[in-house]
């Protein structure tokens, strides 16, 4: 069956994990796939995860996953070896595949926030913004979450394993909401919800827990954002509100930066 | 003359995110140890300025992915704190499970995957499994529960998305609380049969005179509340931890690292400074098994936290268990409450330790001022301290035994370096006094 | 009750039945012609298919792909399938060798029209790999080749590499069948005709519009401007059949994705009648 | 056999209806209040249902609210449908295994469950039938579908209100249930008015506490559901309908429309006739054990007009414009019907508002010259 598993005589696939700026949730939804990481363990080689392993083989690796944003300029040149390195690179999670939480200080003054946060700024030596992993080198899959849904992440390897090319819906929460039953909570409660722009991943998590989703995922394909975000606001959602629900864990991804843009820049001229 | 030599852990492994270790050595004489962090900073805490309180547990819990609720607990109480919130005792008791569910994670985790192969001589717990299949077998099914708990309270194990200032979004259902008990039942027994098979590990002699610094808590075993504690000076409120305990910046990390104000001294927080401090307070299955082990308390090894981290373990099964039997029903799963300017500070226990929050929000509900700090960035300067009476006994041995010899040593703190990048401001007057 | 009535037809339509590869043939770069034999002699037995007919080959693991089928070899119960390399499930069967086994529910849709065609010039155009369902008219047509007044097969490709079935052509001119040929882009050895498929059409001699079927299979453009070639020739809409594509995965017409404006591909289809669907052709994004 | 016998159930007769479906195997799915909606749920007895609560509904708006009377069926169709345990979202159709070199394929053909649907409406009646139409009673029969719908009972209840998004009346499916149901219910003040439709209903009825129904019980019964009819404010002519649209694929509305769609599937999701699916491979590690898993799809999912590398409907313009004319127009010549049955499911539930009447008559108003 042209798998992996099948070659005997073929030498088990090298997998290798890097860590870029990040919080390490997406590997350890690798180290959570618990049964799952033993059949894993059997099927690849783990060449380079430093979370899990000290047993660390340089490359060339079989399949690269990427957590993490760049964020300073010694992980700008790190991530080039990294793909020279890689024959398939997948990166992993909202801040590898859009900058993550700490992409916010894309829009601070990021001398102020290391002034803000360190004593010392000057044994510091990051850069101005966090961007994501495709913004450096060609990336081969990107799987969304914040974090990574771990079924997903199996799910990826064993694809990859199988030489499929991997394959999640692009569709909006929602269909995962209804699917599961869910009540939609922003028609039913009137709370702000990025389900409709969201893609799926999570199973619809939030509204399953009477809560508006927000954006884990990030953006569907083609997320009509000022469609949802005009709704939200003739329904009495201050931009105050709206601008900071766009600019969580992908607030760097291209639908929700540009609407958050345009939305603050429409504040800013309101208040003069 | 004696040659200068060096010896460095470029990466060090098993540990949460990623930092480095650098000794200089001066023939015998010990020229600099420095536990290099290069987790790159993520400045949390001025990306909060401005968020709103209910945003604050959300992104909190995205400065570590192995110890989320620790996060969202710190900063919740936090805030409570400053708006002057009340919750109820139901939504105080599933507030503890779900810390239960994130020990018993996060424990099994560093017991079976990280640690435990270090005394086996592996480089992985995969690698151990193929010596001893059943016990990484039951390592993954324990942390399994844990994450299952975490699951039906909070929504999914990394990042969990049920609590809020106030309680809960959404009042766990009984029902599949009532179902975790039979696995929960095992997992106590299974627990202990772990803790017992990691006790008789053979833990290199370092004795050490720390000062242990955990919370306290006259009813019950620390996790969201109590006093501070010390095994050294009397206890103080958390209210005033800033003006005992400290962070400054050192030239050769990212994270910053925390020490007494006044001595200028390290201290040790985590499991074995908790079980320590508060032995009397553990289940009485824990209890029974510390008195069977004869884990002797106080005990000064820090190779032996692993003996802590499996005793916690049991307790956080037997007191899951106890609140999973009576399911507290929650209603309203979050009372409601108003914006007023104010601030209000918290500490809980994460697994690695203390975990300090502080907030300032103004009257319309958002964050004006935050101060983070983590357990991981207490411990780094006792683990540097540790470092430097540990290498003379080691420094015969060549390099790279010496290296592994001083990472094992780093392991058994379970230092989570992503979140030890978060660190605080410091005040700069105040340390060059 | 009509719940009740409509119990009788047993048999799950998904219910997949596993194939052996009996051989296996490189046609042109990334395009294989499977010859397939049912496991099950019982399924043997019981499946028979017309020209224009698609089945859904199953990967297990990857899924499911439409695949028209190419021809039937009567005499040794034997399915003729040409699979181009197009994404997971068509790479993973490129994968397999002869021996073996993967699976099939089939046959599904419409084929082409071959009775109401009989008595009449029978055009068939093939553009790239729609020469795989023409194929199946073409062993159709030339099994009663007496039916037809005349045959004419035209089709194109990219370039000469890639015209499929070349070890085909002779037979079926030796049957009387007047095969047209066309290239995009030559190579020095070509020496026939050189531009897309509709100029064929144009240059095509047509006695009697009048009885005359056009079947076409090919890209979407690719037909569009080959049936108005052919209504220039003077035959009539009704006259006129075309294969479509369309995104297909249950193909039994119940999950939806397969339609074009009213028809469902999978049912409907593929081979529909021009003028039923020529005003959602133009269309876009339907 | 001539049914419609009526007799009066008094209210506390449900309970006696639950159990004696209950003893015949059925999971009783009726009303309860779940998430701050009215959703068909599993019904262990009366007490789970919705007594004394309405629905407000408007276009991407539904709120609960007490009503001031105990009516069990004072409220009118929520989020979920028939279609949600007739055709769940998910399903498992087939599986395949490895067996050394060779497989074992498997189709899924036998389900046990069998349901009591409690509290359905007319435009639910008419919507199953419409997917009846697609899973029944073309060539090829799904048979797990077949099973569901075989086996399940249904408890019909007439309207006696009606929702300002309802347009049952235009499309001719309701307020009033004539036919396809086992038992039909109209709820008065004091009681109910109960009829069978069906040899099972009148079986199930002979052993129910009744008691003779008086003239003015039919009277208040037939003031109650003219009391819907009357409530009914919303319209969509189905007259000429197809044509209207089918004539207008290139109306200026579409991209208009596509400016506040958010192309996120509610409206098909909650629609009881929308019946698009996708069968997904769910494979274990190994490759050797697979699971072919049908889910609900919609035809607002980019990926599903995925066809060699490209998407046919490639902007939300198109999507649109697909979902509303499959539902209004070309579901005729597919169906001989209309895909609409005007319970208003999509417009409630749809969280920007939009309103597939509103929708039609800009597009109505003013033909696209083309
Ligand atoms: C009636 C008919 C007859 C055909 N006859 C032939 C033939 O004779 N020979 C031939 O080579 N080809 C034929 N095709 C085309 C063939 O079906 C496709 O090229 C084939 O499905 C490709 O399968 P794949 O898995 O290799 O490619 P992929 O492009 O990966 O697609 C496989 C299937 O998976 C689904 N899919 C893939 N990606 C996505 C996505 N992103 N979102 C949603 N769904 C997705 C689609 O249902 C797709 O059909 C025919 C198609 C039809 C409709
Ligand atoms: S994407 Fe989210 S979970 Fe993953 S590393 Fe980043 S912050 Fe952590
Ligand atoms: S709750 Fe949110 S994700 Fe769910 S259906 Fe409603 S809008 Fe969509
Ligand atoms: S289209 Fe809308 S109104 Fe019509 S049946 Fe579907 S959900 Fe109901």
């Amino acid at each position: 069956m042209g798998s992996v598993r099948n070659s005997k005589n073929r030498k088990k696939p090298k997998l290798a994990v890097f860590k870029f700026a990040s919080c390490d949730g997406c590997q350890l939804s690798l180290l959570n796939a618990e049964e799952d990481l033993v059949s894993i363990g059997e099927a690849v080689e783990i060449s380079h995860f430093l979370e899990a392993s000290s047993h660390v083989e340089v490359g060339p690796y079989d399949l690269t996953l990427v957590e993490g944003s760049i964020t300073t300029p010694g992980d700008r040149e790190r991530i080039q070896e990294v793909r020279k390195q890689s024959r398939v690179l997948v990166t992993i999670g909202a801040c590898a595949t859009a900058g993550g939480i700490q992409a916010l200080r894309n829009w601070g003054d990021h001398e102020e926030f290391q002034q803000a946060v360190y004593p010392h700024p000057e044994f510091l030596d990051t850069l101005a913004t966090s961007t994501a992993i495709s913004d450096h080198v060609q990336v081969d899959f990107e799987l969304r979450g914040c974090p990574v849904n771990k079924k997903q992440l199996v799910e990826l390897i064993t694809d990859i394993l199988h030489q499929r090319k991997p394959r999640f819906p692009r569709h909006a929460v929602c269909l995962e909401c209804k699917q599961s039953g869910t009540v939609c909570v922003a028609v039913t409660r009137g709370i702000p919800c990025l389900g409709p722009i969201t893609q799926a991943g999570c199973g619809g998590l939030c509204p399953g827990y009477d809560r508006g989703c927000y954006g884990c995922f990030g953006p569907t394909a083609q997320a009509n954002v000022s469609g949802l975000s005009h709704w939200l606001l003739k329904h009495d959602m201050p931009k105050t509100e709206l601008v900071p629900l766009l600019r969580n864990f992908n607030a760097g991804a291209t639908p929700f930066r540009e609407e958050g843009n345009r939305l603050a820049r429409e504040q800013d001229t309101e208040l003069e | 003359m004696s040659e200068s030599r060096s010896i460095n852990v470029k990466a060090l492994t098993r540990v949460e995110g990623e930092g480095a270790l650098h000794i200089r050595l001066a023939g015998d004489a010990i020229e600099a140890v420095e536990l290099n962090i290069y987790e790159p900073p993520r400045y949390f805490e001025a990306l909060l300025r401005g968020r709103s309180v209910e945003d604050v547990p959300d992104i909190t819990a995205r400065i570590c992915g192995i110890c989320p609720v620790a996060y969202q607990m710190s900063s919740i109480h936090a805030i409570e704190n400053a708006l002057k919130i009340r919750c109820s005792p139901e939504t105080r008791s599933l507030r503890r499970l779900l810390y239960c569910g994130e020990w018993i994670e996060s424990h099994v985790l560093h017991m079976h995957l990280l640690h435990a192969p270090d005394f086996l001589g592996c480089e992985s717990g995969l690698e151990m499994g193929q010596s001893y299949p059943d016990e990484l077998k039951r390592g993954l099914r324990l942390k399994k529960h844990g994450n299952q708990l975490l699951s039906v309270l909070g929504g999914r194990s990394v990042h969990p998305i049920n609590s809020t200032v106030g309680g809960f979004y959404r009042a766990p259902s009984r029902q599949r609380l009532q179902k975790l008990i039979p696995d929960f039942e095992w997992g106590l027994q299974a627990a202990i049969e772990a803790t017992r098979w990691v006790a008789g590990f053979e833990f290199p002699e370092f004795q050490q005179d720390y000062e242990m610094i955990s919370l306290s808590h006259p009813d019950e075993y620390p996790m969201n509340e109590g006093e501070i504690a010390s095994n050294k000076r009397p206890a103080i409120s958390v209210d005033r931890f800033e003006q005992e305990f400290q962070e400054y910046q050192v030239p050769h990390s990212t994270a910053l690292q925390a020490c007494r104000v006044k001595e200028n001294s390290s201290y040790l927080v985590g499991p074995l400074a908790r079980v320590n401090l508060n032995r009397d307070r553990l289940s009485a299955a824990a209890k029974r098994l510390a008195d069977e082990l004869h884990f002797e308390t106080p005990c000064t090894n820090i190779f032996r936290s692993i003996i802590a981290r499996g005793l916690e373990v049991v307790h956080a099964y037997e007191e899951a268990l106890g609140i999973l039997r009576r399911a507290p029903v929650l209603t309203p799963a979050k009372i409601s409450y108003d914006y007023h300017s104010g601030e209000g500070c918290a500490a809980t226990e994460a697994p690695r330790g203390l975990l300090y929050h502080r907030y300032a929000v103004d009257e319309a509900g958002l964050v004006e001022k935050t101060q983070i700090i983590p357990p991981t960035s207490q411990n780094q300067l006792q683990i540097e301290m540790d470092l430097i009476r540990f290498l003379p006994g080691v420094l015969n041995e060549d390099d790279q035994q010496t290296a592994r010899d001083c990472e094992r040593l780093i392991r058994s703190y379970d230092p989570c370096i992503s979140c030890s990048t978060h660190f605080l401001k410091l005040d700069i007057e105040r340390l060059e006094s | 009750m009509p719940a009740e009535s409509l119990r009788e037809k047993t048999v799950s339509p998904w219910q997949i039945h596993p194939v052996r590869i009996v051989a296996a043939k490189a046609e042109v770069p990334g395009v294989i012609t499977y010859r397939l034999k049912f496991v099950d002699q019982n399924v043997e037995d019981a499946y028979s298919v017309s020209p224009g007919q698609f089945n859904m080959l199953y990967m297990p693991g990857y899924g499911e792909s439409a695949i028209s089928v190419s021809g039937y070899d009567e005499q040794n119960r034997e399915l003729l399938q040409t699979v181009r390399v197009a994404g997971n499930v068509t790479r993973a069967l490129s994968r397999l060798n002869v021996g073996d086994e993967l699976g099939l529910r089939g046959p599904f849709g419409q084929g082409w029209p071959m009775k109401a065609a009989q008595g009449g010039h029978l055009v068939l155009i093939a553009g790239g790999l729609g020469f795989a369902p023409i194929r199946s008219a073409i062993e159709a047509a030339i099994c009663h080749r007496g039916r037809y007044e005349k045959i004419s097969i035209l089709a194109g490709a990219r370039s000469p590499d890639q015209l499929l079935y070349r070890e085909q052509y002779e037979q079926w001119k030796a049957a009387q069948v007047e095969l047209r040929l066309t290239v995009d882009r030559a190579t020095p050895q070509w020496n026939g005709n050189v531009g897309v498929v509709p100029l064929l059409v144009d240059r095509l001699k047509i006695s009697n519009p009048a009885t005359a079927t056009v079947m076409v299979c090919g890209p979407e453009v690719m037909m569009w401007y080959t049936v108005k070639s052919a209504i220039e020739q003077n035959i009539s809409v009704e006259r006129i059949w075309l294969s479509m594509e369309r995104n297909m995965n249950c193909a039994i017409g119940h999950c939806g994705h397969c339609q074009f404006g009213p028809a469902f591909i999978c049912k409907d289809g593929p081979v529909l009648r021009y003028d039923r669907i020529a005003s959602y052709l133009k269309i876009k994004g339907l | 056999m001539e049914y419609g016998n009526r007799q009066l159930l008094a209210k506390e007769g449900l309970q006696d209806l639950i159990l004696a479906m209950q003893a015949l195997e059925y999971m009783v799915i009726g009303p309860k209040i779940e998430q701050e909606a009215i959703v068909y749920e599993e019904i262990n007895s009366l007490e789970d249902l919705p007594r004394g609560w309405t629905d407000l509904q408007t276009a991407g708006t539904y709120r609960i609210k007490r009503r001031d009377d105990d009516a069990y069926f004072g409220y009118v169709v929520g989020p979920r449908s028939l279609k949600h345990y007739l055709h769940p979202p998910r399903q498992l159709v087939a599986t395949a295994t490895r067996d050394g070199q060779r497989w074992e394929f498997e189709s899924i053909e036998n389900i046990e469950q069998k349901y009591a649907f409690l509290g359905v409406r007319a435009c639910e009646i008419a919507a199953m039938r419409v997917q009846d139409r697609v899973f029944l009673q073309g060539d090829y029969v799904d048979p797990l579908y077949a099973k569901r719908r075989e086996s399940a009972l249904i408890v019909a209840v007439n309207c006696t209100m009606a929702a300002p998004t309802c347009f049952c009346t235009s499309m001719q499916t309701g307020p009033r249930c004539t036919d396809g149901y086992d038992l039909a219910l109209t709820e008065l003040a004091e009681a109910f008015v109960i009829e069978a439709g069906s040899d099972k209903g009148e079986k199930i009825l002979r052993d129910l506490p009744c008691s003779p129904v008086t003239t003015a019980d039919l009277e208040q019964a037939r003031k109650l559901q003219q009391q819907a009819v009357e409530q009914i404010s919303k319209t969509m002519n189905p007259v000429n309908l197809r044509e209207d649209l089918l004539e207008n694929l290139n109306h200026d509305r579409w991209e208009e429309t596509a400016r506040r769609c958010l192309s996120c599937a509610n409206c098909t999701m909650v629609c009881p006739t929308c019946f698009c699916s996708t069968v997904e491979e769910v494979v274990d590690l190994s490759g050797d054990n697979i699971e072919r898993r049908r889910t609900w799809d919609s035809c607002f999912d980019i990926d599903f007009s995925y066809q060699n590398g490209s998407i046919v409907r490639n902007d939300i313009r198109s999507r649109y414009r697909q979902w509303l004319t499959h539902k209004l127009a070309t579901w005729h010549d597919q169906f001989d019907q209309s895909g609409c049955v005007g319970c208003g499911r999509c417009i409630t539930w749809c969280p920007v508002g939009i309103d597939l009447t509103e929708e039609v008559a800009v597009i109505r108003e003013k033909k696209c010259s083309e």
